[in-house]
C-alpha cells in the first residue's frame, strides 16, 4: 500500500482508497473501465472477497497512511454472492461510519455504496462523487501518521 | 470504616460459605478490602478462613466475571458475587463461548451503586476518617465532625447511570432488587460531543487520547475483551504500532471501543481501570446509542438469548450511508 | 567509557548466502572495512533489517576466521524470515559482540565433548574453530551432532570431512530417524551420548541445541558422572538491547545478553529457571 | 545560592525558562496531573503530590527515535537521529528523583552506557521540590526518603506562604538561578518551612527482605499473589523505577525509523521468542517478575529495593495488587502489626 498512497510533489490530488467486493462492485470498475467510461484516478481500488469482509483496521490503517477518503462498495443488498455479507457489512460499516465521525472525522471521509456488477456507470458515477467531495473537503490529516509523511515526502 | 454493611456482608458469607465449605463449588470470587477502607480488591476464596475475609461494601467496584477465564482452567465449579454489570459481563462472556453456565453460580447483588473515594475526598474537604451510610446518604466522618451528602452524588462515574443495578442472571439472588433505573444522563456526554463540530470533536479526542501509555488496563478489565489475540499482539500485518503518536492512539481506541459495538456491558471498568483517566465510556456509549437508534434497543449481557445485533440483519435494516 | 549509543547498529553486507537445510540458511557478513567486531566464540550480535527489526544470532564463525562473521539463521520469525529472503550484496546493519562467550581459558589443558543438536551446532561451530585453530591448548575433541534427519544437518561437509580430519578428533554423528541413504547412528543426541559412554575425567562438555534434547542430554551427563562444573551450555531469550538494559532476558538478577549467553550447569542450577 | 520568588511571578519563571529550552514540569491535563512540556496556556499544579506517571518520562522518554535508515535496492543507509538538547524538569519530587537515581545504576553506571540516557540526564537541569503534604498512598519514609528534600536536585525548591525559595545546589542549578536574573529576590536569609512529613505507614519490614526472597523464586505465595492481576502494564507504566524499554521500526522498504519506548514485563510478548516458547508464560511468572525484580533482583545488583515509594501503583492498579500487597504477602511486614 505503500508506493500507492504518495502524494504527488505537484499540488494536492487527493487519495482515495476504495475497497470493492470481489463479486459486485470490482467487476462493476471492470465494466466501466471495458464500457470506456472514465473515473478519476485518484481512486486506488483494492479487491476484497465481500464487503462482509471489511476490518475498520483496513480502513483506519489507509488513513494513516495517506488516504483522504475511503470508500467501501459492495453488492446490492439481497445480492450478496456469500447470502447475507452485505446485510452483515451494512450493520457492521453503519456503527463504524458514525464511530469515526464520532472521533472527528467528516463524513464524507468515510463512505459505503452499492454497485453491482452490471452498474459500470454507477460506478464511475460514485467514484467521481467521491473524488470531488474530497477536493471540495481538503486533505485529510486526521490519523495521518506524521512520520509516514516525513517518510513519504522525501521519497 | 465503612461500616455500610456489616449484616449484608455476613448475609452474603453465610450464603457462600455452606457451598463453599460443602462442596459445591470449588473456589469463590469475592471482594476483600485493600490497604483502607475505601479499597476492595479481588478474593480468590477456597477455605472457611479465606471467607473471613469477605467484603461486601460501596466499593467493590472490580468486575469478578472476568476471572473466571482464568479461574476455570483450574476449577471444575466456581462461585461469583455478581453486582448488575458483573453479571451482564458474564452473560457477555458466555455468549462468547468463553464460559458455560453450568461452571459457574451466581450470587447476585443488587447494586446500590460504587462510591468514588475521590468524590468522598471533594466533598471531605480535607481528611476523612471514615464513612456510615443510610437511607441513601452517606455521612462522612471528618475531623471536625459529621457531614451528610447524598450518595447518587458520590457515586463513580461508572456507576452514575447506571440502569440495571440487579443482576439479570442468578443462581441466589441475595437482596431484594433495586428495580430498574433510568439513567437520564446516560448519553449526555455523547450528546454533546455529538454537537461539536468535526474539528472540535477530533481535537478533543486527540487530546484525551495523547495522554495513553498504552497499559491495555482498558482492555484487560473489560470483559468484551476476551479474545485469545488482541489485533494489537498481531504480527504480519503489524496493526497496531508501539509509539506513541497520535496516530496509534486512535488505532487503537477505536478499534477497542467498535470490537465492543453491541457487546459492550457499560460496566465502565475500562475507564474506571483508566490511569490517565480517558473517557473512555464515551466512545462505547456512543456504539451503544447507534445501535440503539439503527437496530432497535439492545442492552448487551441482559438476555444471553437475545442476538447481538451485529451477529444478525434484517432485510429492510436501515444504514448510515446512502443507500441509492 | 563509550558516548556513542549503543543500540546504533553500524552497516555491514552479505557476502553469500547458503543453504544448509530447507529451514537453516548460514549467512556471510563483513562490515564497511572487514570485520565489524572482534568476539569470542559464543558471542553473539544484532543483525537488523529494517523495517523488519532486529534480532540476536549467535555468531558460528571461528575468530581466527578474519575475513567475515558467519550466521547460520533458521527460519522461526519475522526478521530470520526475512534474512533468509536477502541476496548477496545486501547491506544490512549489525552491532555486537554481545555476551561473556566460553570459557576458552578454563577449557585450556582439557579434553572436550561438544554435543549440537539441530541449529544448536552455531555457537559450538565457532568455539570448535577456534579449539583446533589452537589445537595445543586442548586434549582429545569429541563431536556428537544430531538432527532430525540428514538434510537437516548443517555444515555438513565440513562436520564430516575437515572436522574428522583433525588430529585427536572424533566426530559421531546421529539422525534421529533411518533414512535411506544415511549409514551412520541412528537415535536421539542424549541417548547416543549415553552410549558412546564418555569418561567425565578431565573433560568439559559443552552443549547446545533445542531445550528438550538438552534437557535430557544434561541428565545423560550426570549419568556418566559429569559434574555440574563440567558442563557447559549456551541460552536463547528475546533480547532486544543487548547491553543489560532493555529488562527481558534476566535468570533472576543475571542478563543472559551479558552475562551470558554462556553458562555452567552449576552457575545455571543456582539461577532461577526461568528458560 | 538561594533565591525566592513570589508565586504569583512563577508563571514568568517558567516562560523564562521555556524559551531557552524544554521545560516539564506537573501540568494539570483535564482530570489528571502528568509531568509535561510547559506551553502557553498550561495550568501548572505544583500542590499535586504525585504525577499520575512519574517523571522518569524526561530522562527515559515513551518513546525515542535514535536512528533513520534509508534503503535503495541493496543499499542500507544507517543515520543516527537521536535529538537531546538541554531540558529543565521542574518540580520533582524527592521520591522521583531518588527513583531516577536509581535509573543511573542502570543505565550510567552499568556497562556499557546508555548513551542516550546518559546524555539527557546530563543535559537535565533538576528542579526538586519539597512536599508539604503527602496523600494517603505516599509511603516513601518506608525507603529513607526525606519528603523534604532531595539531595540529587540542582535547585530545590520549597513552597512557601505565598512564596517559593529556590535553593542552587551545583553549578548547573546556580546557572539556572542566575539566568532567572531578575524574576528572583535574595533569599540567602530566608529558610525552608520544613515540615515533619509523616507518610503512610504500612507496618512493612524491608530488614532483610531481599536476602529472603533469594530462596523464594518457587514459593507458593506466587500461587496465590498474581491471581487478582488483570496482566495489564499500568503498575511498570506509572512506577518511576521500572525501565524496560522496546526496540521497534517503523516505515516502508525505502525509509523510515527505529525508536525505542516503554514496553512492560507485565505483557506476555515481553520475553516471547520467535519460535513461539516463552519463558515467561504466563500472569504468575510475570508478577513474581515485576516483584521479584524490585525487591530482589535489583537490590541483588544495586543493593537497594528498586522502589520509593511514591505510591503509584497503590493509586493506579485497577484491582489494588501493588508493591505493598507484594512485600506484605512475602513476609516484608513488621510483626506486631499482625
Amino acid at each position: 500500500m505503500s508506493a500507492a498512497l504518495n502524494e504527488t510533489a505537484a499540488g494536492w490530488e487527493p487519495l482515495i482508497v476504495s475497497f470493492c467486493c470481489n463479486w459486485c462492485s470490482y467487476a462493476g470498475g471492470d465494466l466501466a473501465g471495458t464500457s470506456r467510461m472514465s473515473y478519476p484516478a485518484n481512486v486506488k481500488v483494492i479487491r476484497v472477497p465481500c464487503s462482509g469482509r471489511m476490518n475498520p483496521l483496513f480502513v483506519l490503517r489507509a488513513f494513516q497512511r495517506g488516504a483522504d477518503g475511503v470508500l467501501v462498495a459492495g453488492c446490492h443488498p439481497g445480492d450478496c454472492h456469500y447470502t447475507s455479507g452485505n446485510y452483515q457489512s451494512r450493520r457492521r460499516l453503519s456503527a463504524f461510519k458514525r464511530l469515526v465521525e464520532f472521533a472527528g472525522f467528516e463524513p464524507e471521509r468515510f463512505e459505503v455504496r452499492w454497485i453491482s456488477s452490471s452498474e459500470g456507470d454507477k460506478f464511475a458515477e460514485e467514484m467521481t462523487s467521491m473524488t470531488e467531495k474530497i477536493k471540495a473537503l481538503g486533505p485529510n490529516r486526521k490519523m495521518r501518521d506524521a512520520r509516514w509523511q516525513s517518510v513519504t515526502s522525501k521519497v | 470504616m465503612a461500616e455500610r454493611n456489616i449484616e449484608s456482608v455476613n448475609k452474603v458469607r453465610e450464603a457462600v460459605s455452606q457451598d463453599l465449605l460443602g462442596g459445591r463449588i470449588d473456589l469463590l470470587l469475592g471482594w476483600e478490602k485493600g490497604h483502607y477502607w475505601w479499597q476492595s480488591r479481588p478474593l480468590f476464596a477456597r477455605s472457611e478462613e479465606d471467607l473471613e475475609k469477605l467484603a461486601w461494601d460501596s466499593f467493590c467496584a472490580v468486575n469478578l466475571s472476568r476471572y473466571l477465564l482464568e479461574e476455570l482452567k483450574d476449577h471444575d465449579k466456581i462461585g461469583v458475587l455478581v453486582k448488575g454489570c458483573d453479571a451482564r459481563a458474564f452473560n457477555r462472556l458466555l455468549q462468547d463461548n468463553m464460559v458455560k453456565r453450568d461452571q459457574v453460580i451466581l450470587y447476585g447483588l443488587p447494586c446500590p451503586g460504587m462510591l468514588d473515594y475521590n468524590r468522598l475526598i471533594e466533598k471531605a474537604g480535607g481528611a476523612l476518617l471514615g464513612i456510615t451510610e443510610e437511607n441513601g446518604r452517606v455521612i462522612l466522618n471528618i475531623e471536625s465532625g459529621e457531614q451528610e451528602a447524598q450518595r447518587d452524588d458520590l457515586l463513580l462515574d461508572k456507576c452514575k447511570d447506571c440502569r440495571y443495578p440487579d443482576p439479570a442472571v442468578y443462581d441466589q439472588l441475595l437482596f431484594s432488587p433495586q428495580g430498574e433505573k433510568e439513567g437520564p444522563e446516560r448519553f449526555k456526554t455523547v450528546e454533546e460531543l455529538e454537537e461539536m463540530s468535526a474539528e472540535e470533536r477530533f481535537g478533543y479526542w486527540e487530546k484525551e487520547l495523547s495522554r495513553c501509555l498504552r497499559c491495555y488496563a482498558c482492555r484487560q478489565a473489560c470483559p468484551f475483551c476476551s479474545c485469545r489475540e488482541c489485533f494489537v499482539e498481531q504480527e504480519n500485518p503489524r496493526w497496531q504500532g508501539r509509539a506513541y503518536q497520535p496516530s496509534e492512539n486512535f488505532m487503537f481506541h477505536l478499534v477497542r471501543a467498535y470490537h465492543g459495538t453491541g457487546r459492550c456491558i457499560d460496566c465502565g471498568e475500562c475507564e474506571r481501570s483508566c490511569p490517565v483517566d480517558i473517557p473512555l465510556q464515551e466512545l462505547n456509549r456512543k456504539l451503544i446509542k447507534d445501535i440503539n437508534e439503527l437496530y432497535g434497543d439492545y442492552e448487551a449481557g441482559l438476555d444471553a438469548e437475545q442476538e447481538p445485533p451485529l451477529l444478525t440483519y434484517r432485510p429492510d435494516d436501515p444504514a448510515a450511508f446512502s443507500e441509492k | 567509557m563509550s558516548s556513542a549509543n549503543v543500540l546504533m547498529p553500524q552497516q555491514a553486507t552479505i557476502l553469500d548466502i547458503t543453504e544448509e537445510t530447507p529451514d537453516i540458511k548460514t549467512l556471510r557478513v563483513v562490515g564497511k572495512e572487514g570485520m565489524p567486531f572482534d568476539f569470542m566464540p559464543g558471542q553473539c550480535a544484532m543483525l537488523s533489517l529494517p523495517p523488519v527489526g532486529e534480532a540476536i544470532f549467535s555468531i558460528t564463525s571461528s575468530p581466527t576466521c578474519r575475513e567475515c562473521l558467519e550466521f547460520s539463521i533458521k527460519d522461526v520469525g519475522n526478521v530470520s524470515g526475512a534474512l533468509h529472503g536477502l541476496v548477496p550484496g545486501q547491506q544490512i546493519g549489525i552491532r555486537g559482540p554481545y555476551g561473556n562467550g566460553f570459557p576458552v581459558e578454563k577449557m585450556k589443558g582439557k579434553d572436550l565433548l561438544f554435543i549440537g543438536g539441530g541449529i544448536g551446532l552455531a555457537p559450538l561451530r565457532s568455539l570448535i574453530g577456534y579449539c583446533f585453530a589452537h589445537r595445543e591448548d586442548y586434549g582429545q575433541i569429541d563431536i556428537v551432532y544430531g538432527a532430525r534427519s540428514p538434510a537437516d544437518l548443517i555444515r555438513k561437509s565440513e562436520v564430516k570431512e575437515s572436522w574428522a580430519e583433525e588430529p585427536d578428533t572424533n566426530v559421531h554423528l546421529t539422525v534421529d530417524a533411518e533414512f535411506p541413504d544415511w549409514d551412520g547412528n541412528v537415535g536421539f543426541v542424549p541417548t547416543y551420548v549415553s552410549e558412546l559412554g564418555f569418561s567425565p575425567e578431565n573433560k568439559i562438555a559443552v552443549t547446545c541445541g533445542p531445550p528438550i534434547m538438552i534437557k535430557f542430554v544434561l541428565q545423560a551427563l550426570d549419568k556418566l558422572k559429569f559434574s555440574p562444573e563440567q558442563v557447559i551450555t549456551t541460552l536463547e531469550m528475546r533480547m532486544k538491547c543487548g547491553v543489560g538494559k532493555c529488562g527481558r532476558c534476566n535468570l533472576g538478577p543475571v542478563y543472559v545478553c551479558k552475562d551470558g549467553p554462556v553458562f555452567s550447569l552449576d552457575q545455571l542450577n543456582a539461577l532461577p529457571a526461568e528458560y | 545560592m538561594k533565591k525566592v520568588i513570589a508565586r504569583e511571578k512563577l508563571p514568568e519563571l517558567w516562560k523564562s525558562l521555556a524559551a531557552k529550552g524544554p521545560l516539564f514540569l506537573p501540568i494539570q491535563e483535564g482530570p489528571v496531573v502528568l509531568f509535561q512540556p510547559w506551553q502557553e496556556g498550561a495550568e501548572i499544579n505544583l500542590d499535586a503530590v504525585n504525577t499520575a506517571v512519574s517523571p522518569k518520562d524526561v530522562f527515559l522518554p515513551r518513546e525515542e527515535t535514535y536512528m533513520q535508515y534509508r534503503c535503495s535496492g541493496k543499499q542500507l543507509e544507517l543515520i543516527p537521529a537521536e535529538n537531546i538538547e538541554p531540558v529543565t524538569a521542574f518540580g520533582v519530587h524527592p521520591c522521583d528523583l531518588k527513583a531516577v537515581e536509581m535509573l543511573d545504576k542502570v543505565y550510567i553506571d552499568q556497562d556499557p552506557p546508555d548513551a542516550l540516557y546518559k546524555k539527557r540526564r546530563e543535559n537535565t537541569t533538576v528542579v526538586g521540590l519539597s512536599c508539604s503534604e503527602p496523600d494517603p498512598f505516599c509511603f516513601c519514609n518506608e525507603f529513607g526518603v526525606d519528603p523534604a528534600d532531595a539531595p540529587g536536585a540542582d535547585v530545590m525548591a520549597h513552597l512557601k506562604n505565598g512564596s517559593v525559595l529556590l535553593e542552587a545546589r551545583t553549578d548547573k542549578g546556580k546557572a539556572l538561578l542566575e539566568q532567572a536574573g531578575d524574576l528572583l529576590q535574595d533569599g540567602s536569609k530566608e529558610t525552608a518551612e520544613v515540615k515533619d512529613v509523616k507518610t503512610a505507614d504500612f507496618g512493612l519490614n524491608l530488614e532483610g527482605l531481599p536476602e529472603n526472597l533469594k530462596e523464594r523464586f518457587e514459593d507458593p505465595v506466587w500461587d496465590e499473589l498474581y491471581k487478582s492481576c488483570l496482566g495489564c502494564g499500568v503498575c511498570t507504566y506509572v512506577c518511576p523505577t521500572c525501565y524496560c524499554f522496546d526496540v521497534e521500526d517503523f516505515g516502508h522498504e525505502g525509509e523510515g525509523q527505529r525508536f525505542r519506548c516503554w514496553d512492560s514485563c507485565m505483557y506476555g510478548h515481553f520475553t516471547a521468542m520467535a519460535g513461539g516458547h516463552n519463558p515467561r508464560a504466563g500472569r504468575k511468572e510475570r508478577v513474581r517478575q515485576r516483584f521479584m525484580h524490585k525487591l530482589q533482583y535489583y537490590p541483588e545488583i544495586f543493593n537497594e529495593i528498586a522502589c520509593v515509594g511514591c505510591g503509584r501503583c497503590l493509586r493506579s492498579c485497577p484491582v489494588n495488587l501493588d508493591i505493598v500487597q507484594a512485600i506484605k504477602a512475602l513476609g516484608g511486614e513488621t510483626v506486631e502489626q499482625r
